[in-house]
């Protein structure tokens, strides 16, 4: 499905990726996990082409790499940013309609919309509120359907649990192992080691820019033993 | 009382023609930091226009609203694919002087094509009558800009509130890259951001030529400016803000003309100048400011 | 004043250098020039002091200001008003209020003056500049010009709005206006090696980052407005005692384009751009003026093309910010093209 | 030396740091970590002036700072660097760092900032602009710019960033110089918890804006909840 070879990603002056390969199949869920810093926002960053970068980006066999950001997102890929990134002067509803600003299908979009709503009541509640007032958790949970409100054929999700309570935290990963089971793509970024392995087919590691360690998920049991190998402290 | 009423008109109908020039300023401003000095002479191409396909094609004066509408719209948008697209990126002082040249070569084109002299174009003259509403006298121009200037603003929120591109226009004023994240082509908001900028200019050219008569090619200058200092009291960027700045502006303005003795009627202007600049002290990024809370982000 | 630091010795070395090419300038026309070109040298140099005065603002901090005509302006009249003397004034300001054509100053005393009541509103527009942002310090700049314009139009009692103050004494000649030159050639190198200019460019490149290294951001642009109108001033005292005759249009937009078209073609962050810019717009602009008359060339008179020098301002600007914003100079400063830095691999 | 003292900043009614209270001694070399949006960062700014606390009191010996803007609190002696680079990219290194030298009075210890330029490995690049230098001695630039503040207190927010195991040592031997030859104290934010925890006498653990833990280093990598905080929620 998505699969990145020799991916370098430039910040200014500086490689912050140092030329990394990674695949994600079909209906699977990748995580992708490390310290800050190292280089997972850049990953997604360059899939998505925001930022410089070298190397091939291929989605489904056609390589994205000289693609504008408008028409990558075209191509299915929809990202839900780290930090959220919500339009908090725009309403709920505007929000979502954002999302699915290329799709033609007025109708399918308002039944996804009131989808949405269904499954978070709270956003139906708020649908004419700006999304400003929103919480943290629910702004996440607003990203997330506005990324998914395309219809893309893979999402990628940049630490979707930052900055929440453990509680949020908690529906996140169910909305998101719930999303796998419907059979959606996805690319996870997280910090939050044990809750994403538990979420996910495959993992890699990666640490100052290149990837450290890859393996089926169940290889890295609950994700407790990575915080010796992420942070070198022996839990 | 009459003369209340005439004189609340007449600010009525400055502050809306001020409002209508500093929202075509602020949406432009608002979605891409680009503070655009070239919309006056949007406004005169619109003046020129009126003249040259007056003179040429026709005399009906609804053809050539529409057309001056259409010419500023294309003269918008293709400023801003000639020159605004290469400094789009660049920091707020390159944008600003680079609207400030192209502002420049604008007026002497006209200069050199037309003539110092104000060109003349009376097709439009006939909006403005003097009307009675009963004692009180006042100019049918006024009218209509006033109720031309509230339609176009409820036209241009029911856009950015209904519409898909409206609601992107809103959005990219806040998180622009995030806008493309969402699939929308970046050229396409610019695009229609100008178009808009420009349809609101052109309607302000159809008003000031039906006062004027004639095309210059300084004609747009002088009220961009007002709106331009509209813009910074009401907060530059904030389209409310815009609003509210120019009809406050053209309160200030016809209050001073009524206020201070007929000698010093030149110096209205000035006096309204320096009133928003006491504003400025005392809210340095204008009244309605979009909210900037840097949080963490430092 | 402690020692000079090593950039600061470098500025007057730059300076020195510039102050040569003015003076080799000056040496040419001296040699072969017409006397007609005394007039257009006058004016190149009091607008390089002009760009050179917008340099310490707008360069340093990286602000586009456009109040400079109006403080230009200020200082020419009340120059012109303090030194023309009362016999002439009587003709040529009979109206004038408060007594002001009742007296007569010496001409340095005037300049004083002049200064004084330019760096005065210098200060007081400075402290409510100084604390605006962005787009509102070009804004603000403009309502300034625009105020002062309409007093000097309004004010006919005074000012004679757009008719001509005539009969100031012509005290001013070409050596005067070279000396002056070079004074603020000197004057704005020192000032962009100073500390306040050092602090004023750090803010420009990164405002919070220089607040973190202690820097009052608000105080260093203070300064550097109120030493710019006092250039400003200089070149406006000059304008008034080379003419004999001033009037309210001058000070206007068309000044303010031409100017800023000047620095931004040399680039805005160095001195020398301000000096390279102003000489080479001069030259060029003569040439297009020459055009604009329609002369006779090789047989054929060319049409009359009013607009024409205008027209290049707008597109030297438009140019320069679309391929190189920085300007012909960049960073650098004359003495970088002449003597490599030390330690530069 | 430093005292925050119940400090709460709040942004749009979320608590970005919630009641924290900690003291850094002078000389000291004070660690504080937690997981990603902990409130670290805005920490340092609350302590810079960049925020100002809604609640709460920051003293530096007895002074309170916690009004003071930015420019007043690094002359008296806080200095930091910048999770992004704010170096100030048309001067060259040599004005960059006379930048802030120009903020401290004469009688200062010139020989502070000669010796950390050559031990920085800065000397031969004195006369370039920063974009033409290597992102490690970029880094090494902030450093040094906030030490010719001759800084009481001197934050570093994640120095370690983007360098490798290697310069992640240099960097680690050359706080151990600063604090031998220049007497302050260092508050060190980085996610590099190996060399945090190597290099810190004391840490402190935020998590969602408030204390977690402090004490020495052994006491609180030993500390359950700070596991948890790491990993996130899956361990109960």
């Amino acid at each position: 499905m998505l699969e990145v070879a020799g991916l370098k990603v430039f910040h200014g002056p500086i490689e912050a990726v140092h030329g990394i390969d990674l695949a994600v199949g079909q209906g699977t869920c990748v995580s992708l996990l490390g310290p800050n810093g190292a280089g997972k926002t850049s990953t997604l960053g360059a899939i998505v082409g925001s930022v410089r970068h070298e190397g091939a980006i291929r989605l489904d066999g056609r390589d994205l790499g000289r693609m504008a950001i408008e028409d990558r997102f075209r191509e299915g890929i929809a990202l839900c940013p780290e930090g959220r990134r919500i339009f908090n002067n725009l309403s709920v509803h505007d929000n979502l309609r954002m999302g699915a600003a290329t799709r033609r299908d007025a109708k399918g979009v308002a039944a996804d919309i009131d989808d949405w709503f269904a499954r978070f009541p709270i956003l139906g509640e708020r649908r004419d509120q700006s999304a400003g007032t929103l919480s943290g958790g629910e702004q996440q949970m607003l990203a997330i359907a506005r990324a998914l409100l395309s219809r893309p054929r893979i999402l990628l999700l940049d630490e979707p649990s930052l900055g929440l309570a453990p509680l949020i935290i908690r529906q996140v990963f169910e909305l998101i192992a719930e999303l796998r089971r419907d059979g959606m793509t996805i690319l996870l970024v997280e910090q939050n080691a044990s809750a994403a392995v538990e979420v996910s087919d495959r993992v890699y590691v990666m640490a100052n820019g290149v990837i450290r360690r890859a393996g089926a998920a169940a290889e890295f049991g609950d994700g407790s033993g990575l915080m010796d190998e992420l942070t070198g402290v022996h839990a | 009382m009459d003369y209340a009423v005439q004189q609340f008109l007449n600010a009525l109908s400055f502050g809306a023609e001020y409002a209508l020039i500093a929202l075509g300023l602020a949406i432009v401003f608002s979605i891409m930091g680009l503070v655009n000095f070239a919309h006056g002479e949007v406004i005169a191409f619109g003046g020129y226009s009126l003249a040259v396909v007056g003179t040429i094609l026709t005399g009906n004066p609804l053809i050539l609203m529409g057309f001056v509408l259409l010419a500023c719209v294309a003269v918008a948008v293709l400023l801003e694919k000639v020159a605004f697209r290469t400094v789009r990126d660049a920091d707020i002082t390159t944008g600003l002087l680079t609207a400030f040249g192209v502002s420049i070569i604008l007026q002497n084109v006209f200069l050199l094509l037309g003539s110092p002299r104000p060109v003349a174009a009376t097709q439009l003259i006939f909006l403005d009558r003097t009307l009675w509403l009963g004692p009180v006298q006042v100019s049918s121009l006024q009218i209509y800009e006033t109720v031309a200037t509230i339609l176009a603003i409820a036209g241009l929120g029911l856009f950015l509130t209904r519409s898909n591109l409206g609601i992107a226009m809103r959005a990219a004023a806040r998180d622009f890259e995030m806008v493309r994240l969402c699939g929308l082509r970046a050229n396409r908001v610019v695009s229609g951001a100008f178009a808009i900028s420009g349809l609101l200019a052109g309607l302000a050219c159809i008003f000031i030529m039906a006062r004027r008569g004639s095309a210059a090619p300084h004609m747009g200058f002088d009220p961009v400016l007002t709106a331009f200092v509209a813009c910074v009291v009401g907060g530059f960027g904030s389209l409310p803000g815009a609003v509210l700045g120019g009809f406050l502006l053209g309160f200030l303005e016809v209050g001073m003309l009524v206020l201070l003795p007929q000698s010093y009627g030149g110096l209205a202007r000035a006096a309204v100048f320096a009133m928003v600049a006491l504003v400025l002290i005392w809210r340095p990024d204008g009244i309605l400011s979009p909210a900037s809370e840097k949080g963490d982000k430092i | 004043m402690t020692r000079l630091n090593a950039s600061q010795r470098r500025g007057l070395i730059g300076a020195l250098l510039l102050s040569l090419l003015i003076l080799l300038i000056v040496g040419l026309y001296a040699l072969w020039g017409e006397s007609w070109q005394a007039r257009v040298l006058y004016a190149a140099f009091v607008n390089l002091i002009v760009v050179i005065g917008l340099q310490t603002f707008m360069g340093n901090a990286n602000f586009a200001v456009f109040s400079h005509a109006a403080f230009m302006g200020i200082a020419a009249y009340a120059a012109a008003i303090c030194v023309t003397p009362v016999a002439m004034k009587a003709v040529s300001l009979p109206d004038a209020p408060w007594g002001l054509n009742a007296f007569e100053m010496s001409p340095l005393a005037s300049a004083l003056v002049a200064l004084g009541i330019t760096g005065t509103l210098g200060l007081l527009t400075g402290l409510f500049m100084s604390r605006l942002t962005g787009v509102g310090v070009t804004i603000v700049s403009i309502a300034i010009l625009v105020i002062v314009h309409s007093i000097f139009l309004h004010r006919t009692d005074i000012f004679k709005g757009n008719q001509a103050l005539f009969g100031i004494p012509r005290i001013f000649g070409l050596t005067h206006v070279t000396v002056l030159a070079i004074v603020a050639i000197f004057a704005a190198r020192l000032f962009r090696e100073s500390a306040v200019g050092l602090r004023l460019r750090a803010a420009a490149d990164d405002e919070i980052g220089a607040r973190a290294m202690g820097v009052d951001v608000h105080r260093a642009r203070l300064v550097a407005w109120v030493v710019s109108t006092l250039f400003f001033a200089a070149a406006g005292i000059a304008y008034a005692f080379f003419l004999g005759t001033i009037s309210a249009r001058p000070f206007y937009f068309n000044f303010v384009f031409l100017t800023v078209a000047m620095l931004i073609l040399g680039g805005l962050r160095s001195v020398s751009g301000a000096v390279f810019g102003t000489l080479l717009i001069t030259i060029g602009l003569e040439l297009v003026r020459w055009l604009e008359t329609g002369p006779t060339l090789a047989g054929v008179k060319l049409p009359q093309m009013l607009g024409l020098s205008g027209l290049l301002l707008g597109v030297v600007i438009v140019a320069v910010m679309a391929f190189r914003p920085h300007g012909l100079m960049g960073n650098r400063e004359i003495e970088d093209l002449v003597l490599p830095r030390k330690g530069t691999s | 030396m430093l005292s925050i003292r119940n400090v709460t900043k709040t942004f749009g009614g979320v608590a970005a740091v919630a009641d924290m209270s900690f003291e850094v001694a002078a000389s000291e070399i004070h660690g504080l970590i937690g997981p990603n949006g902990a409130g670290k960062t805005t920490m340092i700014n609350l302590i810079s002036g960049f925020l100002t606390p809604n609640s709460g009191r920051i003293l530096l010996d007895d002074t309170e700072i916690h009004r003071m803007p930015p420019e007043q609190r690094a002359r008296a002696g806080i200095a930091r660097t910048f999770q992004n680079l704010r170096l100030f990219r048309n001067l060259s290194v040599r004005r960059n760092i006379e930048v802030a030298e120009s903020n401290v009075g004469a009688g200062a210890d010139r020989s502070l900032v000669e010796e950390a330029i050559d031990r920085f490995g800065l000397r031969g690049v004195m006369e370039q602009t920063p974009d033409s230098l290597s992102y490690g001695h970029m880094r090494r630039l902030e450093i040094i710019r906030a030490l010719a503040l001759r800084p009481r207190v001197l934050m570093l927010d994640e120095p370690a960033a983007g360098m490798n195991a290697e310069e992640t040592e240099e960097l680690f031997e050359n706080l151990e110089w600063l604090r031998a030859r220049h007497a302050c104290a260092i508050i060190l934010i980085d996610h590099d918890l190996k060399f945090v925890l190597q290099a810190s006498d004391t840490i402190t653990v935020m998590n969602m804006g408030s204390l977690l833990a402090s004490g020495l280093p052994r006491d609180v990598t030993a500390n359950k909840e700070v596991v948890r905080a790491y990993l996130g929620t899956g361990q109960n």
